[in-house]
């Protein structure tokens, strides 16, 4: 037993309340914060690829009584990517809000969010899980309130209306698997649920619960005003990071609860909802004029591309999968601090406003294209790595249509994301000098777009903790 | 038998029958008194189930507390605004119908009897520090979901503050309302101070007290006799993570020792456990009374309007 | 850490770091943005001499990574790659120096040369990849790297050509993945093997091999421009003319073509290609896009358009030789790959002094005008001649080796090909290369400034690459030389 | 019929009234009232399973688990009822005043 697990929970939520209680110097608070919690899920990565499966039982009870934490490789490489994707998002929410209330709102519910996040990554518990998910619901919720306008304020209760919804499918669907086999374990439900009825509705409200929450095709109208309004620290948070939540904990049940119904009708559902997600999603990206909003809809249309791991259901596929997540996790965080350093200097956020703050903000820009360019699938980024499994795994279980809908999802990702980049040769009256990206964000950008690139580059390290629970790691 | 049959059966017909006016009723503050009767309705449903603990937290929090949250929509909310599609009935009914029955059908299929994890529960008991299970299950086997549920709390009251909180539009004030402020805050501290102590071997437990005292606080500041607290102090922010606070403190020393997390000891869990609901009170209370608008300690800035109530008195 | 395992990253090194170094280099620092470009090209040929020298005495070059499951990221150096690597180095180094000289005094230059590296080191990666999904992270870089390059003035017409560009690359990036992982689902891994590794699949998974092969050589098609691929190659000349010079002579077309070998050879080998039936496909459309390609060359007025049709032909001579069964065309094909790289950069080179001095585009302007520019016209002239395959200018080579391979394959109608498109080419250079010497000027050119006919950075890389055309083909006799190495391909590929 | 069966099957009926409900509800107050029915619904599923036991005793960690829920959607709907606020009073604002931007005050 290891006590790493409690640690990635523990520190962030103890940051919270100590910036909470330091008040308005709570940036000192955070940053030690922050760097304990990566240095501590590294550890527990490290730990988890020499070891294997980590387990840590709360309060010393173990499974079913008890609540149960445990940590196999997938769970390890998320708390690693999504942490550091975190802990530099936040950074440039230093460079967004002024010192005062609002940063310290903010780096509190963030903190907290953080907290959440790692709870959920560590947890084998499925009510566990959902308090988790309500905590990173109402703490996304805070942090897209914290937005400029009246707008936030309504996507943000737009946002906290719909994810509630979801949890209640989520919630009705553990009752279920509760009432079947009186445990909440993920993986000793697994044992004692058996192919029929019962395990099949609690797959399908578990699943429309979560795909709601995650935003998937057709419940998805109403989640790109929430990217778009939100201040574009917590913008880049929730598309990068706390958007993933619901899906992450699909991942993780579809795998140790629910192996069995993989292969029946519900995971087929899915599937198409996850194939139209990704294409319509991607042809509606293509239509807005806004840059924040084709983003918001192109983090619809990758939330597509995880969710094929469900239909095609092999090793392969969950590692892809696994793959998009973090890649996309790192790449949109950066194209949106680089939105919101572009938008800072130019004022709004349309794209054609884009060529004249392209040419003065060329690094910034620049992350921009390295994101886009992860988004499209294409090398050398993380996108690739993920793309190629999904096109892979597909193809060898037979379903080949996955694939056409994954290579047809990147050719209109392609085209919209060349719709932006190809505005930063259009020449354009120089920009008055004050039209300069902050700084700090400019830097966050090109760290997280670094982020997608050491993905795309060196994928073997990752991949080897993607794949070990599945039994292909060392 | 009958009679209970009877009863069980009435309770369970209403339920549905209610939600349904629910959402059928054109006038909101007409669906929002139905939603509160379903709240209580619910309560005692749950004692008929057995489940003590849950009928007073859905009588106190859930039918009370936000019964009373949106009970004061009504103040503010657009009511022109309050439009039911009246052409979709037949359908809605119909959708509504056919979940149900497949819900219906699929819950009904799960093994009967079955006990649950009431075997475990029970054999651990000696070991949990308390003789209530469900106190057991939350503090001691459960307890990291119920820390959770804490900060939870606490990022929507943090959220909730995070705006200039409004004023309350009609402000009482009276000496009636004074009077009843100064009798009940008393009586609210020494009801949930009961509660708590109670929560050890009976139905009740830091929720129920949290809410009681909730209840006085937020009578209090209305009349005025409680001043406003402050964010600025500091002692105001510590109390409103009190809840999570005592959970991390009581459970650190064993923890960074190399016990499981939350593991209190077989000797100190009763006082350990009794400590952490003494914090969750506090945390409670507050955070319940501060989802008030214009009521709880998220203030920041002195209120003009308190100023000139003030003023008028 | 040995030579053996880090030269070929190495090579790759030394145009990567480069790109994005420039990148993060103020607008202003030329001085050390063209140290930093001559530099590095300068080291990149000395590394691929090294190389080619290793190779010669027996040494195996390979650089490893492990990257996805069943398919590790690595770079090696068989002879086919030496033989594109040793072309784009140098390449690359007259195409620096001309580049500095032609964007003298223009904006944005550290952009430029920052994907002009990048692009070069993904030709690198495209040269050196030892399996499909290397290459495929190769290819798809180099379609990324070029597009800043083809939109690079940022005129409507430049960002129009650069849509048209990416519309063609991407989908075909798309269907070459596709291809590629239905590979590696059929057979497990897509490591180049001499004589291809698809052979003992043959039996069960006939027709996923069929389509796996048409996925691949669409997919390679677009970039090698063959008919119906090719429509964004003319409309991409708008770019600036070391970038023409690049994208037709060694970075994209040859990528395509080069990619089409690597399938043929290397994934199916030829000789299974054959029984699949799909090499005669390739050799049919092979053999329309060269006859179309020079009769629509005969129609463009626009000098940088007619070379452009020109390309679409000649690679198209390359696929024919590959695609053609047989050791004679395979040196054809493969000589060609280096053959036409020197005659069309320096066409391209003649193109950009042509229109950098006087301001001439239109093939009709070019009467007379070697009496202004002899130089740059003589150079001009080896590049038409080497097209038409007159001898002793390298494309005479080709051709020869093209037509007997044809001849021993017993495929006499590609002879018929060749010779019309001879006759083509002829009719779309000479009349050029005559009025140029011959004929009268119709417009007033432009006095000359310094002291030569042109800029010396660009003057000495067009004279370079044209003295290597001439001697490519006059000592193809020896074994170093272009045709040597192509021999000792064909000799390793097709050995029985 | 047993008791957990009748509760169960009005906890089946409720969710599915009220999810609709939520559903289809247009105004922000109204789709809160539906939802919070609805998670009734959902905790009186749990109760009701609670009671298959033989020994007539509750299993307890189902109340456990509803009680822990209740907090989790009090927090949930009072957020939204502040969040509801917000936006109407930023509305009326600004159609007093067009000018002003509706929540620079806050900033």
């Amino acid at each position: 037993m290891s006590a790493w697990p409690a640690w990635t929970v523990v520190i962030p939520l103890v940051g919270a309340f100590a910036s909470w209680l330091v008040g308005r110097k709570s940036a000192f608070v955070a940053i030690a914060s922050a760097l304990a919690t990566v240095g501590v899920t590294v550890v527990l990565a490290l730990e988890v690829h020499a070891r294997g499966t980590v387990l840590h039982r709360v309060g010393g009870w173990g499974a079913p009584l008890g609540i149960e934490l445990r940590v196999d490789g997938p769970a390890a490489l998320l708390l690693v990517v999504l942490g550091i994707v975190t802990a530099l998002t936040s950074a440039s929410a230093v460079a967004h809000f002024p010192m005062g209330r609002r940063r310290s709102t903010f780096i509190t519910l963030w903190l907290i969010a953080w907290a959440g996040l790692n709870a959920l990554l560590v947890s084998a518990d499925l009510f566990n899980l959902y308090v988790a998910l309500e905590l990173i619901t109402l703490t996304s919720v805070g942090l897209i309130s914290l937005g400029p306008s009246r707008e936030s304020i309504r996507a943000a209760l737009q946002y906290l209306l719909v994810a509630i919804l979801g949890s209640l499918g989520y919630l009705l669907g553990v009752a279920l698997v509760y009432g079947e086999c009186a445990t909440l374990d993920v993986a000793l439900a697994g044992e004692r649920l058996a192919r029929g009825t019962v395990s099949s509705a609690a797959f399908a409200l578990v699943a429309a619960g979560l795909s709601l929450k995650s935003g998937l095709f057709p419940l998805h109208a109403w989640l790109p005003s929430a990217y778009a309004n939100a201040p574009s620290p917590a913008a880049a948070l929730l598309s990068g990071v706390l958007g993933k939540a619901a899906f992450v904990v699909l991942y993780r049940i579809t795998g140790e609860t629910f192996p069995l119904v993989l292969d029946a009708a519900p995971a087929q559902i899915v599937g198409v909802q996850a194939g139209a997600a990704i294409v319509w999603c991607s042809l509606l990206a293509l239509r807005q004029r806004r840059l924040k909003m084709l983003i918001a809809y192109s983090s619809l249309a990758q939330i597509g591309y995880m969710f094929l791991a469900i239909p095609i259901g092999t090793p392969l596929a969950r590692a892809g999968a696994l793959y998009i997540a973090i890649s996309h996790a790192a790449a949109s965080a950066a194209i949106f601090t680089a939105t919101g350093a572009l938008e800072r200097a130019s004022g709004n956020d349309s794209i054609d406003a884009l060529p004249g703050v392209a040419q003065r903000n060329p690094l910034t820009f620049f992350s921009l294209a390295i994101g886009g360019v992860n988004l499209m699938g294409l090398p050398p980024t993380g996108g690739f790595i993920a793309k190629w499994l999904l096109v892979r795994a597909a193809l060898e279980s037979g379903q080949w249509w996955w694939a056409v809908v994954v290579l047809v999802g990147g050719l209109i990702a392609a085209a919209y994301v060349f719709r932006v980049l190809r505005e930063a040769f259009v020449p354009a009256v120089p920009l008055p000098a004050t039209a300069d990206a902050p700084q700090l964000a400019e830097v966050v950008s090109l760290l997280l777009a670094a982020v997608s690139l050491l993905l795309g580059v060196s994928p073997s390290w990752p991949l080897s903790l993607a794949m070990q629970s599945l039994g292909e790691g060392p | 038998m009958t009679f209970d049959w009877l009863l069980d059966a009435t309770v369970a017909a209403a339920l549905p029958l209610v939600a349904w006016t629910v959402a059928r009723s054109v006038a909101l503050s007409r669906a929002i008194v139905l939603f509160i009767a379903f709240g209580l309705l619910s309560a005692l449903a749950w004692t008929r189930l057995g489940a003590i603990d849950v009928a007073l937290v859905e009588a106190s929090v859930g039918a009370g507390l936000s019964g009373a949250l949106v009970m004061s929509a009504l103040s503010w909310a657009n009511l022109d605004e309050a439009t039911v599609a009246r052409r979709s009935v037949i359908a809605r009914a119909f959708v509504a119908a056919a979940i149900a029955l497949c819900l219906g059908a699929v819950l009904l299929g799960v093994p009967d009897p079955s006990e649950g994890l009431l075997g475990d529960v029970s054999a651990n008991l000696g070991d949990a520090g308390v003789h209530q299970p469900i106190t057991a299950v939350l503090m001691s086997y459960r307890g990291y979901d119920t820390l959770f549920e804490l900060v939870v709390l606490i990022s929507a009251a943090l959220t909730i503050g995070a705006a200039k909180s409004a004023r309350l539009e009609a402000r009482p004030g009276s000496d009636l309302l004074r009077a009843l402020a100064d009798a009940l805050l008393p009586l609210c501290i020494v009801l949930s101070a009961y509660f708590l102590w109670r929560g050890s071997n009976a139905p009740g437990g830091a929720f129920q007290g949290g809410a009681v005292l909730a209840g006085g606080v937020l009578v209090s500041t209305l009349a005025e006799r409680l001043r406003r607290p402050r964010l600025t102090v500091w002692w105001i922010r510590a109390a409103l993570v009190l809840g999570p606070a005592s959970f991390l403190l009581v459970g650190m020393p064993r923890f960074v020792e190399g016990a499981p997390f939350l593991e209190y000891g077989p000797q100190s869990a009763s006082r350990a456990i009794f400590a952490i609901e003494l914090g969750s009170l506090v945390t409670i209370a507050l955070v319940l009374a501060s989802f008030f608008p214009g009521v709880g300690p998220l203030e920041t800035a002195p209120d003009a309007s308190s100023e000139r109530t003030r003023g008028h008195r | 850490m040995s030579l053996e395992t880090t030269l070929p990253l190495l090579v790759l090194l030394t145009s990567l770091v480069p790109g994005v170094v420039i990148f993060f280099l103020p607008e202003k620092r030329h001085g050390i943005r063209t140290l930093l470009n001559v530099g590095a090209a300068v080291a990149k040929l000395g590394l691929t001499a090294v190389m080619a020298a290793g190779i010669a005495a027996g040494h195996r070059y390979e650089t490893r990574f492990r990257f996805v499951p069943s398919a590790d990221l690595v770079l090696r150096s068989d002879s086919w790659a030496l033989m594109f690597v040793v072309l784009s180095a140098m390449l690359w180094l007259a195409t620096t120096i001309y580049a500095v000289g032609y964007l003298e005094g223009s904006p944005e230059r550290s952009r430029f040369f920052g994907f002009f590296s990048l692009c070069v080191a993904s030709t690198m990666g495209i040269a050196l990849a030892g399996n499909l999904v290397t290459f495929f992270v190769f290819y798809e870089m180099l379609t990324v790297t070029t597009y800043p390059l083809v939109v690079h003035r940022g005129t409507r017409e430049a960002l129009h050509a650069g849509d048209v560009y990416l519309r063609y690359t991407i989908a075909g990036g798309v269907l070459l993945l596709a291809g590629i992982a239905l590979v590696y689902a059929l057979a497990g891994h897509g490591d180049f093997t001499e004589g291809g590794f698809l052979a003992p699949l043959g039996e069960r998974h006939r027709t996923p091999l069929i389509v796996a092969f048409a996925l691949l050589v669409a997919g390679l098609a677009v970039k090698a421009a063959i008919v119906p691929f090719h429509r964004w190659l003319p409309i991409a000349m708008v770019a600036p003319a070391p970038v023409s010079a690049l994208l037709h002579a060694v970075a994209v077309v040859k990528a395509g073509a080069f990619g089409i070998t690597r399938v043929l050879y290397d994934v199916f080998g030829l000789h299974f290609a054959r029984d699949l039936g799909v090499t005669g496909f390739l050799a049919i459309a092979a053999a329309v896009t060269i006859i179309y390609g020079s009769c629509a060359a005969l129609w463009q007025s626009d000098l940088k358009r007619r070379l452009a049709y020109s390309t679409v032909s000649q690679i198209s001579y390359i696929v024919l030789g590959m695609a053609v069964y047989g050791a004679l065309s395979t040196i054809g094909g493969s000589v060609h790959l280096v053959h036409q790289g020197l005659m069309k950069v320096t066409l391209f080179f003649c193109a950009g002094n042509l229109a950098e001095e006087l301001g001439v585009h239109d093939v009709h302007d070019l009467r007379g005008v070697a009496r202004r520019m002899p130089l740059t016209m003589a150079a001009f002239t080896i590049g038409a001649l080497g097209m038409i395959g007159i001898p002793p200018v390298a494309g005479f080579v080709t051709k020869w080796y093209l037509g007997i391979g044809a001849l021993e394959a017993g495929e006499g109608w590609c002879v018929v090909v060749l010779l019309a498109s001879s006759l083509l080419n002829a009719a779309y250079f000479l009349p050029i290369v005559y009025d140029a010497w011959f004929a009268e000027p119709r417009i007033v050119f432009r006095d000359r400034v310094a002291s030569a006919e042109v800029r010396l950075s660009l003057l000495l890389p067009t004279l370079a690459t044209a003295a290597l055309s001439i001697g490519a083909g006059a000592l193809a006799g020896f074994s170093w030389s272009p045709l040597g190495w192509a021999k000792r391909i064909a000799s390793q590929e097709l050995r029985p | 019929m047993s008791q957990w069966i009748l509760y169960a099957a009005s906890a089946a009926a409720t969710v599915a009234i009220a999810g609709v409900g939520a559903f289809v509800a247009v105004e922000p107050v109204r789709r809160l009232l539906s939802i919070n029915i609805a998670y009734s619904g959902v905790f009186m599923a749990f109760v009701a399973l609670a009671r298959r036991t033989t020994s007539g005793e509750a299993d307890p960690v189902p109340h456990a688990l509803v009680l822990t829920g209740i907090v989790v959607s009090v927090s949930s709907t009072a957020l939204a009822l502040s969040l509801t606020r917000r936006l109407v009073r930023a509305t009326e604002r600004s159609g007093r005043d067009s000018s002003s931007s509706p929540d620079e005050r806050e900033a």
